[in-house]
């Protein structure tokens, strides 16, 4: 058992989300940075689909009941186990009674911390996200609270090791981060000007960015012509224009559907920049194909496995 | 005692690195082998470095590629006990190379980059 | 595919590794122990990193500090040479896991292999001789076992499945004796290798030592490269190899070599690989197959002319055989002597400094060592230290160059068994060719073998 | 044939396949549903979400390149037949007005009908479930009266509570679950239509019918 001692309720448990119940409406929800909660778990030789915990509120503090084994990646800062700072994108072994303290991250918005075996919530249609806006999955379909406590397989000691893969390395959050996008249904539909604009502007993250959506800031974005759209399905990573002309990423709670057209949709292989980039960041969106998209995600994917493969070599030798 | 037994003497003299090996033979018998080994030769130039044995010193329990921590830990820094000073990576993963004792670091001899094999000196300090 | 090659080894092996790599414009990666530092091949390769301490257990045989090692560095396959690592199932099949290429056989090749059992049967299966017998591992009733043991005809010898290298094994001259001797091994083998079952083999009174090479690629190319003859042992280590066997015909080596490639194609085999045979009264005996390269391959490369570790190396990189069985013509004659840093006569292993080697030279002759000035010889591994190569048209060519050039290799301060190999090359049932696998023990019991005995 | 459609990408990974009419026309809704159908066997489709008017295919770029798969989803839709797919019928008793339909009596007014008329045509309509989508269960439901349309609130409101029957443009529809929604709301029904935890998590369906009854009516 894990017992959480501080918490805010936008942190909750999340895994890779929901698939194959859009039709009905289901959003994916899942881990809005997947990319970390997978590095997490590929260093505790879990499941890729492992549920971890999704810190965006913070301080965050828990205390072990019981020798675990856990991993924190994601957003970077002072992490602290028991008063010991731990590296970026670290696994470590706990003891029990040990507190682990996340402080307000230096880079990036949420943390993951994940546990060898993962978190043992019920599956709720297939998945162990936590849908916030719908209320089901994870921990009672509600954020974390103070006191809760959380079923975590119990492991021995095992040596500490971490991720060299860095994914933060080159993204400056100083700077508008590079984010790539298809062009999507209504892209042509919109003036030249906004087209440009699109592409060049440094979109600005608003205050208003959940788990549902960012909205962004910038210039306004106009339609060459009114368009009447019919309710069509969207997946997190669509960026709509509103008649207010200022876009909106829909995200992992977003709904299944929208009516707003569409000028791209962020690639999956970047999604795990917005969900990282609080109020106040800058973005900004470069076209690429299809198949760039997809060569972008399989790279990701296979560095993933990379590290999977690895850590599986050192667990024999760490152990 | 045979010529034979007195070769495997001579032979486990050497291979334990004894320059003399005295034992009891037969009854009242004495047997004293001296291995003549002459002066080692001058160590033939090689470009691995031997493991600097400095007193104080931060040394692998493994091996990887050094990288630093963020921010670096240079010379003339205080090293507190169990502190992380760096890392030795492995294609995908990393190991944290952690200060035994607490310190002022008065030299590094590694930088980010090189390969670093077990038992090397990364860090030396007072 | 792969740019740069882990040797996971140490010593000459891993030296003629490093030469085959460069020879294919390959990097390589030394990876190596405390002891091992000044390694010739160590001083060589593009990259080295010691991995761990002297004991081979937290270093050579560390499959995780390996696979490490290659990740670290970069490598993208690695090479396991012999001994060490080079036959075991599980660290090929971690290798291929780590997204890395194993030079050598699929994981279940050498599963297979290091079964005695398994391998006897897959052989059987694909039509190679093996010796008369159980078959597969003996039944619990006695009388099942008087049985099997009369059908072979004695004398019989009970080995353990998991046995090898001589240990584990008992010999039956009559029945009387059956029992007791099944039911010893069985408990000896159930100690000493987690696994009772036992089979029960004619035994050969007077068997030679003859191996068959091959080569196999992922293209279903297969080739035999001739065979070498290795009676010369002691207690199952080799001392002298040569290739060809003296006074087998070739068409009865051409027969079973056609047998093991056949086998291999089964079994679909990838790499080199060495079918052992003992051969007596013009008859094979499949004994066992190594799924590796063999300390003796010199010996083959010289008379085919083929670099089998080059080879092995371009099989691993998907290459194809870049000639076939008809391309391959056995020429003259050559012999290889190992040189162990052991007393000659009392077989003590002898590490130590080498204050000064002088290697010899000469048409026909080939040394790999990786001994140099000042090295020093550790004492944690296996003794060998060099092998020496004779070539010659003929046997008793390539046997004066042997001689000639044992009398001129010096290794100073260093303790060998050069002046054990000298004096084999005079003894008559040497020169003579085709003595069995007991000759050198006979030797040595006969007293011929003693230092005073005179070169 | 031509269609006059358009096939797009969303990102990597999907294609959106939409009329280029912004007026919901039945037969083709009925091709939307005879593709899906097809999709679910199609090598490399994971998955279909049918809008109205429209159809979000997900397919996987390891098993089907973008270009193949926007290839293969024109070739299946040119051979799509209408569908005659007519689901099973669903009852949903309604309480109409009262505290839980606040929008009722305006909504009537709007329509130039009295309450009760209003309700009554409301619920003498055959609905048919077009989509399902915005949230889990909510039936994008077409059939209702011209008559009784009525445009979308210009403030949505943030909380419209579950079981909440609803109308917005030419559309009605039923709350799964409390959400925000710009739709006015006559009246509420104890129907859940979504329950993560059943079987068939969502009680209605692509193509089902939908029939409104009357429990009560607050005048």
């Amino acid at each position: 058992m894990i017992e959480v001692l501080t918490t805010g309720a936008a942190n909750s448990v999340q895994d890779l989300g929901r698939n194959g119940r859009f039709d009905i409406g289901v959003s994916r929800s899942g881990a809005m940075d997947r990319l970390s909660l997978m590095i997490g778990n590929a260093l505790l030789g879990n499941d890729l689909n492992a549920a971890g915990l999704e810190i965006a509120i913070f301080p965050f503090r828990l205390r072990f009941d019981q020798p675990a084994r856990f991993a924190v990646t994601g957003a970077e800062g002072a992490v602290t186990l028991a008063g010991r700072p731990l590296p970026a994108r670290w696994a470590a072994s706990a003891a029990e009674g040990e507190t682990l303290v996340i402080a307000p991250p230096d880079k990036g918005a949420r943390v993951y911390i994940t546990f060898a075996g993962g978190i043992d919530v019920e599956p709720v249609l297939g998945s162990r996200a936590t849908d916030l806006k719908s209320g089901y999955g994870g921990l009672e379909g509600r954020g974390l609270k103070r006191g809760d406590r959380l079923n975590v397989t119990p492991k021995p000691y095992m040596r500490a090791f971490g991720a060299a893969l860095d994914p933060f390395a080159a993204l400056d959050f100083a700077n508008p981060l590079p984010v790539r996008v298809v062009p999507a249904a209504e892209h042509s539909v919109f003036s030249a000007d906004a087209r440009k604009l699109f592409s060049r502007w440094a979109w600005r993250v608003t205050q208003e960015a959940d788990r549902m959506g960012y909205r962004l800031e910038g210039p306004e974005l106009k339609l060459e012509r009114r368009l009447e759209l019919m309710s069509h399905g969207i997946l997190p990573g669509t960026v709509q224009v509103p008649p207010s002309g200022k876009p909106i990423i829909q995200l992992a709670d977003a709904n299944t559907c929208g009516g707003y057209p569409k000028i791209a949709t962020i690639i999956e292989a970047d999604l795990w920049i917005v969900g990282q980039a609080g109020p106040d960041s800058r973005f900004l969106f470069t076209e690429v194909t299809p198949d760039e998209a997809n060569a972008a995600l399989r790279k990701q994917r296979h560095e993933i496995d990379a590290l999977a493969r690895t850590v599986e070599v050192a667990r024999s030798l760490a152990g | 005692m045979t010529l034979d037994e007195i070769e495997r003497a001579v032979a486990l003299a050497k291979s334990r690195g004894l320059a003399e090996l005295e034992c009891a033979i037969g009854q009242g018998g004495r047997l004293k082998v001296i291995v003549n080994r002459p002066h080692k030769p001058v160590a033939p130039a090689t470009a691995v470095a031997l493991p600097v044995k400095a007193k104080n010193a931060i040394r692998t329990r493994y091996f990887g590629v050094f990288a630093d921590t963020v921010p670096p830990v240079r010379s003339g820094d205080r090293v507190s006990e169990h502190q992380v000073v760096g890392f030795l990576e492995l294609g995908e993963i990393r190991f944290a190379i952690e200060a035994e004792k607490a310190g002022r670091v008065s030299a590094k001899p590694v930088k980010p980059g090189d390969l670093v094999g077990y038992g090397e000196t990364v860090f030396e300090y007072e | 595919m792969f740019d740069t090659v882990l040797i996971a080894n140490r010593g000459e092996i891993a030296l003629r590794i490093l030469r085959a790599c460069r020879s294919l414009g390959l990097k390589t990666v030394a990876i190596h122990s405390e002891a091992d530092r000044d390694l010739r091949h160590v001083q060589l390769a593009d990259k080295r990193l010691c991995i761990g301490p002297a004991p081979a257990r937290d270093s050579y045989l560390n499959i995780a500090s390996i696979l490490l090692a290659a990740k670290a560095t970069g490598a993208g396959a690695i090479h396991p040479g012999y001994g060490f690592l080079s036959e075991n199932a599980g660290f090929a099949e971690a290798v291929e896991k780590a997204g890395l290429v194993f030079i050598g056989p699929p994981a279940d090749a050498i599963r297979t292999m290091g079964d005695k059992i398994a391998a006897k049967e897959a052989m059987r299966a694909a039509g190679v001789p093996c010796v008369p017998g159980s078959g597969g591992a003996l039944p619990d009733e006695d009388w099942r076992v008087r049985h099997i043991a009369a059908e072979t005809g004695y004398p019989v010898i009970v080995k353990a499945s998991g046995g090898g290298g001589g240990r584990g094994m008992r010999i039956v001259r009559r029945e009387e004796e059956l029992a007791d001797a099944v039911a010893l091994t069985r408990e000896e083998a159930g100690r000493a290798f987690g696994n009772p079952d036992v089979y029960i083999e004619m035994f050969l009174e007077h068997p030679r030592h003859v191996e068959i090479q091959i080569l196999a690629d992922n293209h279903g190319n297969t080739v035999m490269l001739g065979e070498r003859d290795c009676s010369m042992q002691r207690r199952h280590q080799k001392v002298i190899e040569e290739s060809p066997a003296p006074g087998i015909p070739r068409e009865a080596i051409e027969r079973v070599g056609a047998r093991c490639v056949a086998a291999c194609k089964q079994m679909g085999y990838r790499g080199a690989g060495t079918f052992e045979f003992l051969y007596e009264n013009g008859e094979f005996f499949f004994i066992e197959m190594n799924t590796r390269v063999q300390v003796e391959h010199p010996v083959t490369e010289m008379v085919t002319g083929i670099d089998i570790v080059r080879e092995q190396i371009r099989i691993a990189m998907g290459e194809p055989l870049s000639f076939t069985q008809a391309d391959i013509t056995m020429r003259g004659h050559a012999i290889e002597c190992r040189i162990n840093a052991e007393d000659s006569f009392a077989f003590t292993p002898s590490p130590g400094m080498v204050e000064t080697h002088r290697p010899p030279g000469g048409p026909g002759i080939r040394l790999d060592t990786h001994l140099y000035d000042g090295y020093e010889v550790p004492p944690h591994y296996d003794s060998l230290v060099a092998k020496l190569i004779a070539y010659g048209d003929t046997r008793e060519e390539a046997l004066i160059r042997m001689k000639v050039a044992l009398a001129e290799y010096e290794i100073g301060g260093l303790t060998t068994n050069i002046p054990l190999q000298r004096r084999l090359m005079n003894d008559p049932g040497f020169r003579q060719g085709g003595f069995d696998i007991h000759h050198l023990e006979a030797l040595i019991a006969s007293g011929a073998m003693k230092p005073e005995g005179g070169a | 044939m031509r269609e006059p459609i358009t096939i797009s990408f969303s990102g990597g990974s999907a294609l959106l396949l939409q009329s280029n009419s912004s007026r919901f026309d039945e037969q083709f809704q009925k091709r939307i549903w005879s593709l899906a159908t097809d999709l679910q066997a199609a090598p490399g489709f994971t998955e279909t979400v049918p809008g109205m008017n429209n159809i979000l295919a997900l397919f996987n770029p390891e098993e089907i390149v973008p270009e193949e798969a926007r290839k293969q989803l024109t070739e299946r839709w040119a051979k799509a037949q209408p569908l005659p797919r007519r689901g099973k019928t669903v009852e949903i008793p309604v309480v109409y007005g009262g505290q839980n339909g606040e929008d009722f009596k305006p909504w009537a007014r709007h329509c130039g009908l009295a309450p009760l008329e209003a309700a009554q045509r409301h619920a003498a309509g055959t609905y048919q479930v077009a989509a399902i989508g915005a949230m889990p269960g909510f039936p994008y439901l077409s059939g209702l009266d011209p008559a009784l349309a009525i445009a979308r609130r210009s403030t949505p409101r943030l909380a419209v509570p579950v079981g909440s029957v609803i109308v917005g443009g030419a559309q009605a529809a039923v709350m799964p679950q409390t959400s925000p929604s710009g739709w006015h709301i006559i009246g509420r029904t104890n129907i859940a239509l979504f329950d993560p935890h059943r079987d068939k998590p969502s009680t209605l369906a692509p193509g089902d019918i939908v029939r409104f009854t009357i429990e009560d009516v607050w005048l």
